[in-house]
């Protein structure tokens, strides 16, 4: 179990396997999604992305909360993990922590992610280990029949649980991203399967915590979301490096414009990971050196 | 009701001094003492509320043979100081046959100690002190405790060589010229023992406390990562695994709360790492959503929730076995899951090392129970034995296509981990069919409830779950679990040499409970369940299950005072001959 | 085991379809029909997984006698399709005596219906709504059901007009079309009822779910602040509550996660307003370590958990009284506090109100425990009493020091909020001395364990803590909690009926148990433990607290599918008499 | 219950009370702490605060989770909760929504308020009540004996739990403050009494939610931080009021500038607050026509 080293694990599975298409890396269980909605766009950008990079699907992981859009990793035939609400970025941290040499990652929704699971979302940020989050963010509940969520809109009055609006700033989740110390933000939307599809994979590849905001509409209870097709654009800003330059310009952006927002290059995460031991002793031998600590 | 007074009997010796006195480093150096004078012996430690500067107090009790929990009382007190004394009147009960060195630079003893009726015997430690260079009291006071306990002054000198290692050498030798004044100070006519001669050779011991016990069982199980939140009285677990794990090519990673590290312990599992935190109740309150998760999705990991005093965040600092109802029954739904309980200071590295081996082998969580007692207390005692190999996950069968929750005959289903090629599957803590698609078909969920029932269930657990003694026909057994186990087994003993038969079962393995084991180790005898907290919640377990015979009944006592032998004895002895007599 | 056909027997329709086919909105008009009718109803739904769109079953329940629960069987089904109807084949037993309308422009019936050997009537739903501008076929449904069931045209027609009325007049006129339409198509001869005759006058009734239930009780009792996160199957309580909390001058706020709104609770309640939220199982768990800081700083809180199928993440949709244990026994250290169960959609209302109440007479948390079941059915019949008066604090005494945690009598320390004058405190989750202080005392501790265990059983909580129904001196006591009320108490008259004497109690207290009162009620009977879980969490209490006879038993079965009446009363038939013989 | 005012519930309470000195706001419970350690000053300056803006004892709560920080609560005269770790902002939060008239300041330390507290922090910020947040920064969990907190750089290898020191970015709680939409951003420094108390004050009267980060150094775990005491300085940026700009400033801070980095005057949280009922009847009309609605 190494890790630290500033290469993604993506680089090394990539050569020798069969190339498979998008398809072999869907399961056969049927989607619990209504018709029509954003999820399914970003199912099959995955799908597209595991294929273009021809990650061999035992060697991948998607890791979710709980939500419509967290039933991801069960309509992938990859290795996946639904656990709960609020806890996917504990769960892919654990596991790339013990697993280095896996893809893993971590999919959910703007509730799993933003509301319950937000604590997490500072901290994996700053931890900066190889994973990509995937935020499906429809800026409501789906799964619980639509109330606002930490990006609604605050005179957003439809829930029966706001029904004035919740009256709070939304969450800016590339502005969270980025002061928690994000190395990597993007935007993508589930209407644009290419352009999301080149997000992903330059996602995955990135050495680093790489946080993807998807746009991706709910149809049941966001009907007038069907309007981020025409309103969606490409980024103005353009990937940044300078955290200063890009807080500046990420507070000005309208939360609609598509595309890589920042990016940096900063060491992986590798505290508690052994150096190579100095000694070459076995496993069993420092085993008991550490019980002779004890002995009198 | 002072212990008996034979060479053999254990002694307890406590040093007390106001913050920065070093009564805690006086009982470390007297604990290494008595390791290299071939004894047992066990350290506790009690501190008042500052965070760090406050007044302690060591208690060490020892004697040749092991020793496994507090005294009744204690025989010797050297009181650097007198600070805040009085917190520490409960631990440390004197009556007249203790004895107490105090210093009298500083000033007369409290009312409370006076009153104890006991000897005091006045000893300047300080001016002793003074008269060397670097001196310190409380090294004056190892030497003259020491002398007076019986310990050979070889053995305090080298113990203090030890203890004080990374000081420096100037340090240790100031040490040592005030132990061997302390050591002259000491009136032969106060011993409380006549010194031991020096072992032929020095036995292998382990001198460790519970905490580094239980990480060292969750190493030589194969733990490998551990997930760590910071929380009185289990950090020092995780600090003692820290650097240890790293050596063995393992990670720890310092989460930002109880809910991140238990669901890391479930990814590190499912990548089938070996995975275990350590925590207390507030931690433990945290983290039941996340082994419910464990639980349904049958994803192997390991808890150990050093308990302390409660509810809510109660007392910190020290000892209660009040968390048996959150860990046996505290996930929502039906959940079966393991709950264990180390039953001494060395067994904490049995019951981890072994509650890892059962995690994996039924693909479940399994919930430690230790405590501040055992956690935070040092012995110096034989080692646990190194008997459980590694674990495994079942390997998958290779007919047919692969089912991650298919119903086997002991329920114990396949399991793959990720990079395994053709066994890709989705753990989820929805209900779901045996290929693991969410399922909310009544078939289904009965299915996988037997089924994770059953593996438990019927999983050959081998003679672990307790440790029983005395004999068979007993007419009293005592039943009890974790920590409370040495002070039940003393009070046993002592009934026994009363002429009373007394049985005492010691349970390991909580959940699932052997039930027909205890009821056939209890026999015909009368029950007493003996622990440490308010509501008598093994008591009250022990009957859910229908495992107690009719009459049972129950000493429970909360924290934060250790359950003492006498206590317990007079308990037993009051429920065998209603009409007095004690022991 | 069909149950008795006469005219007064409850009768069972249920109307399914897929996603948009109206199926839901078919049941809801019928169940106002049955109110207008001045009959009884009870209105489950049941839904495929698919988050909006798919399938989904409205089964309804009703006679001129409030109606308590599921029955057996379903008497007549009008399938508006057959989409994924497998899906609901357990939740819809059909036998020989059902009467199944199915439109033939769907294709054939699937072969588990047509082996039911039910009669099948063929119903043209799709094409006679196609005659009708604006036509639906689930409004023939409506209608042709209807006519068969007995309910009289007036009364279909008024509750298409009340359910359908914010949907616009356009709406409203095709759909009594449609109804008259459906109501033609019906034979007579098919008729399971003969027409009820219109009452004089409607009586008042409550036409309401457990949720809305369960709100209206917070509201009586005082409840102006809720903190809400949205959870299946609890949300509706909290969106019932948002709007009318605001007219009445409170607040509902939607926190980030169950670990905030259970603190915003404690402090909502220590500024004196009280306070309530509801969740279900995974947020219950998240709330726990909240819930043992109201029980430790003594503040009054309540928690509704509207359970639903776990363990984990579960079965969310589906009802199941699995959360018990996690309710009475989650919480670390030794933590006694308060735990209610509704026994039926309007005691949800009774019991949130009780619970309220006893939360701010007693400073504790109370967990109310409602199900799936009750919270999202939705029943015509009798309302809860109003009896519950506004709550208050206790007032502080005037003499001498404000001592928050003073040890009184009863067990209930005199409490401020802030604003009082002089009577500042820190409330605190450490253990503190009387004045709130933080201590580790000994003394100190077990004065506030012996005084926060002591107020709950020294209160006197009068005859509420269960229903009780049958002879004192009945063979067979049949005990119970929660939602398993109604069809133990339809299985016990049944029983009775066939001449067996059964008596019930339905706990809605659970927590401090009564009992003695218990042991007092169930008399000589033998018991069975009747409860919708898989691992007996009921009985299990019932023998910790030693509360059952000698050969008590469980009847106990986790859902999703509602216990019935008649497996209640086989069981108790065969408990009573064991070699054979139903009721 | 009523607010949604832009008005402070200082202002209504100022003034007409005897007047009343710092000591009068402190409890006779000894503080645990350690001699020199920064939350001393903390607590000086509050009573000091308190004092200066005459609140009546009565009107103020202190709300904490836990931590050496947190025990704040049982030094103060006024009414107090101390409650479980990271938890109180929440408690705060429903206090002032019940209780909107007095004035409610949470408390604690870096470790409860940024680790454990994360979400809450995020949550808080954006949702702009009238409460003010104080946390004791010594990038250090005192309580426990030295472990590592957000604030710790990432180099610091005094704590036995992370022996190569944490390996991740510092969490800065300025920038997190301002992206998640706080309205009053503070530096202060214990060992600046008057500084601290001016800082409190305004946060205090700040209509808004007021976030006081109070650079509190630990003696016993970080005793390199008594060198704050020459290393702090007065912040560059002024107070500001344009989000974007104080976003790249604040990026750009040395994290030991002291003083208001941000302000600004926004609509206070209302949501599900009742707006005066539009009819005139009593509570118990209005409970009665609830109850009606589900009457036939
Ligand atoms: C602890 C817990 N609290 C609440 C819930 C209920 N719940 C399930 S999904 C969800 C929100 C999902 O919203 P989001 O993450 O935005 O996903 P979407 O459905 O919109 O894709 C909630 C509140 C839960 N399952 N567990
Ligand atoms: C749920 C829970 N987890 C862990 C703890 C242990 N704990 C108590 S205080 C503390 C950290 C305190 O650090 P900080 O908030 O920075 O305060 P300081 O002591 O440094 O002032 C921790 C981890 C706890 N009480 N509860
Ligand atoms: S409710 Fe919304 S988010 Fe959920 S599946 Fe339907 S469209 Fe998608
Ligand atoms: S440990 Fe540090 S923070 Fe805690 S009281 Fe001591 S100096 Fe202060
Ligand atoms: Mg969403
Ligand atoms: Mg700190």
């Amino acid at each position: 179990m190494t890790a630290g080293d500033a290469d993604s694990a993506v680089q090394r599975h990539k050569a020798s396997i069969p190339s498979l298409k998008a398809k072999d890396y869907k399961s056969d269980v049927k989607p619990v999604w209504c018709p029509g909605c954003g999820h399914f766009g970003v199912l099959a950008a995955l799908t597209k992305t595991l294929a273009h990079l021809a990650l061999p699907p035992e060697r991948v992981a998607v890791v979710s909360g709980i939500g419509c859009s967290s039933r991801l990793p069960a309509y992938l035939a990859v290795h996946g993990f639904h656990g709960v609400h609020g806890r996917a970025l504990p769960l892919a941290t654990g596991l790339k922590a013990a697993r280095p040499e896996l893809t893993v990652i971590a999919a959910g929704g703007d509730g799993d992610g933003f509301s319950i699971g937000g604590n997490h979302f500072l901290h994996a940020c700053r931890r900066n280990q190889d994973l990509t989050y995937i935020v499906m963010d429809n800026e409501v509940y789906g799964m619980t029949k639509g109330q606002a969520s930490p990006t609604t809109q605050p005179d957003w009055c439809r829930s029966k649980l706001t029904p004035h609006g919740t009256g709070i700033r939304r969450f800016q989740p590339a502005a969270i991203a980025l002061a928690a110390g994000a190395s990597f933000i993007a935007r993508g939307f589930a209407g644009d399967p290419n352009g999301l599809t080149r997000l992903l994979a330059a996602a995955i590849e990135h050495p680093g915590f790489a946080f993807v905001q998807v746009l991706s509409p709910c149809r049941t209870f966001r009907p007038e979301q069907q309007a981020w097709k025409q309103q969606v654009h490409a980024s103005e800003l353009g990937p940044t490096h300078d955290t200063a330059q890009a807080a500046e310009l990420i507070q000005r952006d309208d939360g609609l414009s598509l595309g890589l927002l920042y990016e940096q290059r900063i060491p992986l995460y590798a505290a508690g990971v052994a150096a190579d031991a100095a000694d070459d002793l076995t496993a069993a031998e420092r085993l008991a050196a550490i019980e002779a600590e004890h002995c009198r | 009701m002072p212990g008996p007074r034979d060479a053999s009997a254990p002694l307890t010796v406590a040093v007390t001094g106001a913050g920065g006195s070093g009564a805690v480093t006086a009982g470390l150096i007297l604990l290494e003492a008595v390791a290299a004078a071939g004894l047992y012996g066990l350290l506790r430690r009690s501190a008042g509320p500052q965070i760090r500067g406050g007044e302690s107090a060591a208690l060490l009790r020892f004697g040749p043979e092991p020793v496994h929990c507090a005294g009744d009382r204690c025989d010797l007190l050297a009181a650097l100081d007198w600070a805040n004394h009085e917190r520490f009147a409960d631990e440390i009960p004197l009556d007249a046959g203790s004895l107490v060195l105090a210093d009298p630079a500083t000033g007369p003893p409290p009312a409370a100690v006076v009153e104890s009726d006991t000897r005091l015997r006045e000893m300047g430690f300080s001016s002793s002190a003074a008269e060397r260079d670097g001196g310190r009291a409380n090294m004056v006071a190892v030497g003259a405790a020491g002398a007076l306990a019986g310990l050979p002054l070889a053995a305090l000198l080298d113990a203090a060589g030890r203890t004080l290692a990374d000081k420096g050498q100037a340090v240790v030798d100031a040490a040592r010229a005030c132990i061997r004044s302390g050591h002259a100070l000491a009136k032969p006519e106060d011993r409380l023992r006549e010194p031991v001669p020096p072992p032929p050779a020095v036995p292998q011991r382990w001198h460790i406390n519970g905490n580094e016990a239980a990480g060292l069982g969750a190493l030589r199980a194969g733990v490998r990562f551990v997930a760590a939140y910071p929380i009185t009285p289990a950090s020092e677990m995780l600090e003692w695994l820290a650097p240890r794990l790293e050596r063995l090519g393992g990670t720890l990673l310092q989460a930002e709360d109880e809910l991140a590290s238990v669901n890391m312990l479930i990814g590190s599992a499912f990548g089938g790492v070996p995975a275990l935190t350590a925590t207390s109740g507030p931690g433990l309150s945290l983290m039941l959503e996340g082994i419910g998760l464990a639980v349904a999705s049958e994803t192997p990991i390991v808890v150990v929730d050093v308990m302390r005093g409660g509810p809510s965040t109660g007392i910190p600092t020290k000892s209660e076995q009040s968390d048996l109802n959150a860990a046996l029954y505290g996930l929502h739904g039906d959940a079966p899951h393991l709950v264990l309980a180390a039953l001494g200071i060395a067994d904490c590295a049995h019951t981890v090392a072994w509650a890892v081996q059962l995690a994996w082998q039924l693909q479940t969580a399994a919930i430690v129970l230790s405590d501040q007692s055992l956690g935070q207390s040092r012995m110096v005692g034989e080692p646990a034995p190194a008997t459980v190999p590694p674990v495994h996950h079942a390997a998958p069968g290779d007919d047919g296509p692969f089912r991650r929750y298919s119903v086997t005959e002991d329920g114990v289903s396949p399991m793959s981990v990720p990079g395994e090629t053709g066994l890709a599957y989705t753990a989820d803590g929805l209900e779901h069919d045996p290929a693991g698609a969410p399922s909310s078909r009544a078939a289904d969920h009965a299915a996988q409830l037997d089924k994770r029932r059953h593996k438990l269930l019927a999983h050959d657990y081998g003679p672990d779950w307790a440790e029983i003694t005395g004999a068979a026909d007993a007419e009293l057994c005592l039943v009890t679990v974790g920590a409370c186990r040495g002070a039940v087994v003393e009070a046993a003993e002592r009934l026994s040499e009363a002429g009373r038969a007394v049985r005492t079962v010691a349970l390991r393995l909580l959940a699932p409970l052997k039930r027909q084991a205890l009821l056939d180790a209890v026999g015909g005898a009368r029950v007493l369940v003996v622990e440490q907290n308010h509501g008598a919640q093994l008591f009250h377990y022990l009957l859910a299950e229908q495992a107690l015979p009719e009459a049972a009944r129950a000493l429970a006592r909360p924290g934060p005072l250790p359950l003492r032998p006498g206590e317990i004895a007079a308990a037993a002895a009051a429920l065998m001959d209603p009409d007095g007599g004690s022991p």
